[in-house]
């Protein structure tokens, strides 16, 4: 599966971490389900991630044979247009996970039969939990790091809307 | 019914939105064009087919959940569940607050377990501050969880009586429940929402009350248990209510991401403790109670035989109990290394995980929480349609979702 | 499964009708109060002391620490003179009541609820434009809308809140924690003494000393007439080789004792007979 | 100088005021009457008009007695489900108000009378206001037939039985018009559950009374319990087991009891047909429910356990083991010692009763335990009393036999509903179907073969 890897191959803290291009993600995970020598039988975790440049949509598989997590990134979904594979044709539990990442992030997954938002009102137009979403009421206000610009009614010129702070790792 | 004039007002939780005034409460079909296939196939009525809204205020939905069933008669033909009307956004507002308040905010989320519901986001944080708990915090915590578990199935015992018409098993659940949680009390201060998990170990050590009070409970531990057991078990009625019901196979079950009872009932043996094993559990010794039918007897049953094993566990780990510190030594101010961390425990509902990414910050950069119910609530959809109104209650409480942990 | 199909529920009935005689589990509230283990932490109360009064001064720690942020508390200064208040922007409910009370044409007892004056906001955002809106530099914010306004009025403060976004109460606390930051215009004139250790070396303590002598007053207050005042200043260490003492802003050169007596008392006697105007 | 006076008046006295006026009124008013002598020819005609349709007279005083008898039932009931499903389940169930909570229940009704019970939007009004009256009439009408004792009775029909099972008829239409007006989907469902349930156990419960009525020869109540008079052994439930046992498990799935309560199932349909009721008319179901359940237990004893028969005679009992007791004792023959008697013997037996509570408690002051042996005197005299009219009067000690037996069996429907979960829709109708009705059937041709074989060998 060499040529599918997009970064390198990661270990710590018992969890094997690799990053996969949005494009071969249905690939990657049929081979990780069915190839006999791997058998990733149980999905464990599906959710999306808004690094503030970029989305990301993370899969934690567990499989018999280790007892460690495989955590499968699929990496570089642009932000305005996020779309992704999706992985009900294996696991029929994932339509919800994904679900909550459409209603949360906006990340489009082809395939998924019923992509409908599940938190939020039906008509409701903006996605919450991305990094953009500003929150109405002062929830950000928080003493820990005095406040960020989150709550900024009229953005000052200089600073730019998405935070200060360096990309995730 | 005259269709009163539509006034277009702003949406409260969403400026840039218009919202009509909201639907009158008993149109089950939602106003707007249907948006997926599966929206506009399940809101197409045949003819003889009626839509009914179980709650969102409905006395057996274990919480704020709304499931639109689609009945013809009274089989139910298809259902839909909605969810979202505990909704708190608590990731979003985790992620405006600092390391130490992230353990209160995920307190309330599975709120029957909530000595889970903090130790997740806990590990997780210690995963990216590479710290390493003390020993006797480990198993301080591993007693303090499974006391809890047994408490969170001695009520989910009775729910399923409840749900089923019968009056007694829930109060015998109670009273179990309420000796295990005056005893939580005594240690951690709280009876429901503890937050005695800290970062690093736990908020306070083994107190002479609490270890009087939990001698006397290991001397009739789980009597009302059992006596709930001679009512519901053989009982001719319950049996035949629940034998046979929401039958699911190993194969459906593992794509359907169940996980915990409702998995270990069809006869997967995975158990987060054992599959991925965590704290001291790899140094007690007990066994995973797996059954084969996978219907809601066999998830019940499921749940007795975890009570005995939380049991052994709690007596292994008062014998072997270590002494020293019960907290780590860590800086006022956490700020954990830039990295991602994904922690998972066994709950009593099934498997409860946290993926936190921190961006070197005081402030979690993203804390995803992977609740079991939101999974094994799903299996709803799958299991009820060709039965009867009456089964959904069973199916639902049998799942033993907790719509705190399902709308997050 | 037992064999005759009745046998379930009659053991069940059994079961029950043996309970029925057994010992309840109910405990009698007010009767029987269970004892309450020595940790719990379900009081949240406040205190009172042996005197009645409250044992609560609004210092915020508790506002600050709550993880979720759910205390939302108010209070009056010390001085009585500024309505402090922690918590998610009410902007409402601070005049809800006193605006009830006027309406009821009770007296509102509480004067610093009365509405500050309006204040012309120009400056203040050009100040805040120009620290890039940043909480973390509330000082400097808050010195160079001293120098701009003369003393820090309440609108003031309100609009940094909002502007910065930091709690009211946090700028408030840092205003009213710093000598030289005045919430009340200055009247009269403002003697001025930095006691760092380094001022109090090159004589920053004789000139306190006399100066308390001459306007016969105490280190932050002012003279018995109030012509003069005497508050501690801050030099950041950038004292020019003597300790800082200056007269209503301006740095005093010559700052021996006898020199500082001799003006202070000539300041008192302009302002003494004829009374400000 | 009068609306001065009136307002000084304390509320008692605004209220006892005018009462006495109007009592001062009347007296003289008839004062004045007898003395022109009106009142006589008026009373006359009453008395005349009366006597000639004493029948009439007869029922309305009937159903108002039976009516009166009804709410004290159920508040009665009420307080019993609540109180023996507490002690079921190992908790106290209501004890602040009245003696160990004896008045929740009446309070229950109370409050449920200063509720609100507005109307939904969209319900068929007429419908919905009179669908709890119906439903709460029913079971209520069933008691004019009820014999509680030899001479007490609502009116004694020969068609007895038949008229009860009409009146548990129209209990169904009461709550299908509940369901179908209340413009709710769940009490659609109560509603249409409920009558399923409701007709297809009406089947088995009047086969199985065919049986009695073939042994008893009559369908008058009264016919039925006089035919099982002798030793507890002539009680038709011992001649007809299985038709006792299927008419109990058809009462209880008749009264919406537990295992049977579908229509009112709250973990599924919210509150079935009563979903859309409040206040008052929430009240009527609560009511009728009650009133249901006593009249049901009532019936199951009348034809199965001889109502107002004792199982056996206590007379001869008393005089088996010697105690020789008379009732038409005669006080006058004591003489003067009645006289002595009456003033000391009571005194005797207080200070009697009061000295063991003195000694046993140091604390207790002397006239504290007085008042504790008069109490105490007073239990022991009323207990006297009831056991001599049980033995003097014939109606006491039916009336006494007949609460007791119905209050079991009040007691073993509270135990089940305590224990038993609920039945499923499906299951309900099958159990009715496939095994009660041929089960009835079966005791029927089985009690027809009996009498024609009695018969044939007796003749």
């Amino acid at each position: 599966m060499g040529e599918q890897l997009a970064g390198p191959v990661r270990q710590r803290h018992s969890t094997t971490e690799i990053r996969v291009a949005p494009g071969d993600v249905a690939a990657v995970m049929r081979t990780l389900h069915d190839d006999p020598a791997l058998r990733f039988r149980l999905l464990a975790d599906l959710c999306g991630v808004d690094t503030g440049t970029v989305m990301q949509v993370v899969y934690h598989l567990w499989s018999e044979i280790t007892p460690d997590w495989l955590r499968v990134i699929a990496d570089g979904l642009d932000r305005d247009n996020p779309r992704a594979s999706s992985v009900t044709f294996l696991w029929k539990g994932a339509e919800w996970a994904e679900r909550e990442a459409y209603d949360m992030f906006g990340i489009i997954f082809e395939g998924n039969r019923d992509l409908r938002r599940i938190y939020m009102p039906p008509d409701y137009k903006s996605f919450p939990l991305r990094k953009d979403f500003l929150l109405p009421d002062d929830a950000s206000r928080s003493p820990g790091l005095g406040v960020r610009h989150m709550e900024q009614a009229a953005a000052p010129a200089a600073a730019a809307a998405a935070p200060r702070r360096a990309r995730a790792g | 019914m005259t269709a009163d004039p539509r006034t277009r007002v702003r949406s409260l939780d969403d400026p840039q939105l218009f919202v009509e005034t909201p639907a009158t409460i008993y149109d089950a079909v939602p106003p707007y064009p249907p948006s997926t296939e599966r929206e506009a196939e399940f809101y197409t009525l045949r003819d003889g087919e009626m839509l009914i809204n179980l709650g969102p205020q409905h006395p057996s939905t274990h919480g704020v959940l709304r499931v639109v069933l689609k009945i013809d008669g009274e089989r139910v033909v298809d259902l839909d569940p909605v969810l979202g009307y505990l909704h708190r956004g608590v990731e979003k507002i985790c992620e405006n607050s600092d390391w130490h308040m992230v353990v209160s905010h995920c307190d309330p989320l599975e709120y029957i377990a909530a000595m889970f519901s903090e130790l997740v986001p806990v590990m997780a944080a210690e995963q990216l501050l590479d710290v390493t708990v003390p020993r006797r915090a480990e198993y301080i915590r591993v007693l303090a969880c499974e006391l809890n578990r047994i408490a969170s199935h001695a009520l989910f015992i009775g729910w399923l009586a409840l749900d089923l018409g019968g009056l007694t098993p829930i109060l015998y659940g109670f009273i179990e429940r309420d000796e295990i949680v005056e005893m939580l009390a005594a240690l951690t201060g709280q009876r429901l929402l503890f937050n005695y998990m800290r970062i690093g170990g736990v908020n306070g050590d083994l107190n002479h009350e609490f270890m009087s009070r939990l001698g006397d409970w290991m001397g009739h531990a789980a009597r009302h248990v059992n006596d709930s057991q001679t009512l519901i078990n053989e009982n001719e009625i319950f049996v035949k209510r629940t034998r046979g019901l929401g039958r699911i196979d190993r194969e459906t079950a593992l794509r359907m991401c169940l996980t915990g009872p409702p998995l270990r009932a069809t006869g997967v043996p995975y158990d987060v403790r054992r599959a991925h094993p965590y704290g001291v559990y790899p140094e007690l010794e007990f066994e995973i109670p797996v059954r084969e039918e996978g219907d809601s007897y066999a998830r019940y049953m499921l749940h007795l035989d975890e009570i005995r094993q939380s049991i052994h566990i709690i007596d292994q780990v008062l014998h072997q109990m270590p002494d020293g510190p019960v907290t780590a030594k860590l800086p006022r101010l956490l700020r954990p290394r830039p990295g991602r961390a994904f922690a998972a425990i066994e709950s009593p509902r099934g498997q409860y995980a946290v993926y936190a990414m921190s961006d070197g910050s005081d402030q979690p950069f993203r804390l995803r929480i992977h609740d079991p119910s939101y999974f094994n609530l799903q299996s709803v959809g799958l299991l009820t349609p060709g039965h009867l109104i009456a089964d959904t209650m069973a199916i639902m409480a049998s799942l033993d979702p907790i719509m705190g942990g399902v709308d997050k | 499964m037992n064999l005759i199909p009745g046998v379930g529920i009659i053991k069940g009935m059994a079961l029950t009708l043996l309970r029925m005689f057994q010992a309840k589990a109910t405990v009698q509230y007010p009767e029987v109060v269970q004892d309450i283990s020595p940790r719990h932490r379900g009081r949240l109360q406040l205190l009172y002391d042996e005197y009645g009064a409250l044992k609560c001064e609004t210092c915020f720690q508790c506002a600050q620490a709550c993880p979720i942020e759910c205390i939302d508390m108010g209070g009056v200064d010390t001085k009585d003179r500024f309505h402090v208040h922690w918590g998610p922007a009410e902007q409402y409910g601070e005049r809800r009541e006193e605006s009830a009370l006027r309406r009821s044409g009770r007296p509102v007892p509480d004067r610093t609820s009365e509405p500050f004056a309006t204040l012309d906001t120009a400056a203040l955002d050009r100040i805040l434009a120009a620290e890039d809106h940043d909480p973390r530099r509330m000082l400097t914010i808050l010195e160079r809308t001293q120098e701009a306004y003369g003393y820090l009025p309440v609108a003031a403060l309100k609009h940094i809140s909002h502007g910065t976004g930091a709690w009211y109460a946090e700028i408030y606390g840092t205003a009213s924690f710093y000598g030289h930051l005045r919430l009340e215009p200055a009247t009269g004139h403002v003697f001025a003494v930095c006691r760092c250790p380094a001022c109090t070396f090159r004589g920053a303590g004789r000139a306190v000393a006399a100066l308390e002598a001459a306007l016969s007053t105490t280190m932050g207050a002012s003279s018995p007439e109030g012509a003069v005042r005497l508050v501690p200043a801050e030099c950041h260490g950038a004292s020019p080789g003597r300790a800082l003492v200056t007269l209503d802003g301006e740095v005093r050169h010559d700052i021996a004792p006898e020199a500082l007596a001799r003006q202070a008392i000539q300041l008192r006697a302009a302002h003494g007979p004829e009374g400000r105007a | 100088m009068l609306t001065r006076s009136w307002s000084r008046l304390t509320l008692a006295g605004k209220v006892v005021l005018p009462l006495v006026a109007v009592l001062g009124g009347l007296t003289a008013l008839l004062m004045l009457g007898v003395v022109l002598g009106i009142v006589q020819p008026i009373t006359a005609f009453l008395v005349e008009t009366l006597s000639l349709n004493g029948g009439l007279v007869r029922f309305v005083v009937a159903a108002l007695a039976v009516l009166l008898f009804a709410i004290p039932t159920a508040f009665i009931i009420g307080f019993l489900e609540l109180k023996v499903i507490a002690f079921m389940n190992l908790r106290l169930g209501p004890n602040r108000v009245g003696p160990w909570g004896a008045l929740s229940a009446a309070f229950h009704g109370f409050k449920i009378l200063a509720k609100e019970d507005f109307t939904p939007t969209g319900a068929d009004v007429p419908v919905f206001t009179l669908a709890p009256v119906i439903v709460f009439l029913a079971p209520v009408l069933g008691f004019l037939v009820l014999p509680f004792a030899p001479g007490l009775f609502g009116q004694d029909m020969n068609l007895a039985v038949l008229y009860f099972f009409a009146m548990s008829g129209l209990g169904v239409v009461g709550l299908i018009m509940a369901g179908w007006s209340s413009f709710n989907k769940y009490s659609l469902l109560g509603a249409l559950r409920a009558a399923a349930q409701i007709i297809s156990y009406e089947i088995p419960l009047t086969l199985s009374v065919v049986g009695v009525i073939m042994l008893a020869g009559t369908l008058s109540l009264n016919g039925i319990v006089l035919q099982q008079a002798g030793s507890f052994l002539d009680w038709f439930a011992f001649r007809q087991p299985l038709g006792f046992v299927i008419f109990f498990i058809a009462a209880t799935a008749e009264g919406n009891r537990t295992p049977f309560d579908l229509s009112e199932a709250d973990s599924e349909i919210v509150a079935g047909y009563a979903t859309e009721y409040s206040g008052m008319r929430f009240g009527f179901f609560y009511f009728a429910e009650y009133v249901n359940v006593f009249l049901l237990s009532a019936l199951t004893v009348v034809l199965f356990l001889g109502g107002w028969l004792a199982p056996f005679d206590l007379g001869g009992v008393l005089h088996q083991i010697g105690v020789a007791f008379d009732p038409r004792l005669d006080p006058g023959s004591l003489g003067i010692g009645l006289l002595i008697g009456l003033l000391v013997v009571p005194l005797l037996i207080i200070i009697g009763l009061a000295v063991p509570f003195w000694l046993a408690k140091p604390g207790l002051a002397f006239w504290k335990a007085l008042i504790i042996g008069f109490l105490l005197f007073n239990v022991l005299a009323a207990g006297a009393v009831l056991l001599w009219a049980v033995a003097s009067f014939e109606v006491v000690q039916g009336l006494l036999w007949f609460m007791a037996k119905t209050y079991a069996f009040v007691v073993i429907l509270v135990w089940m509903r305590a224990t038993l979960p609920r039945v499923r829709i499906d299951q309900l109708m099958g159990f009715a179907w496939k095994w009660l009705i041929p089960a009835a059937l079966l005791n029927l041709f089985v009690t027809a073969l009996a009498v024609v074989v009695v018969d044939a060998v007796t003749r």
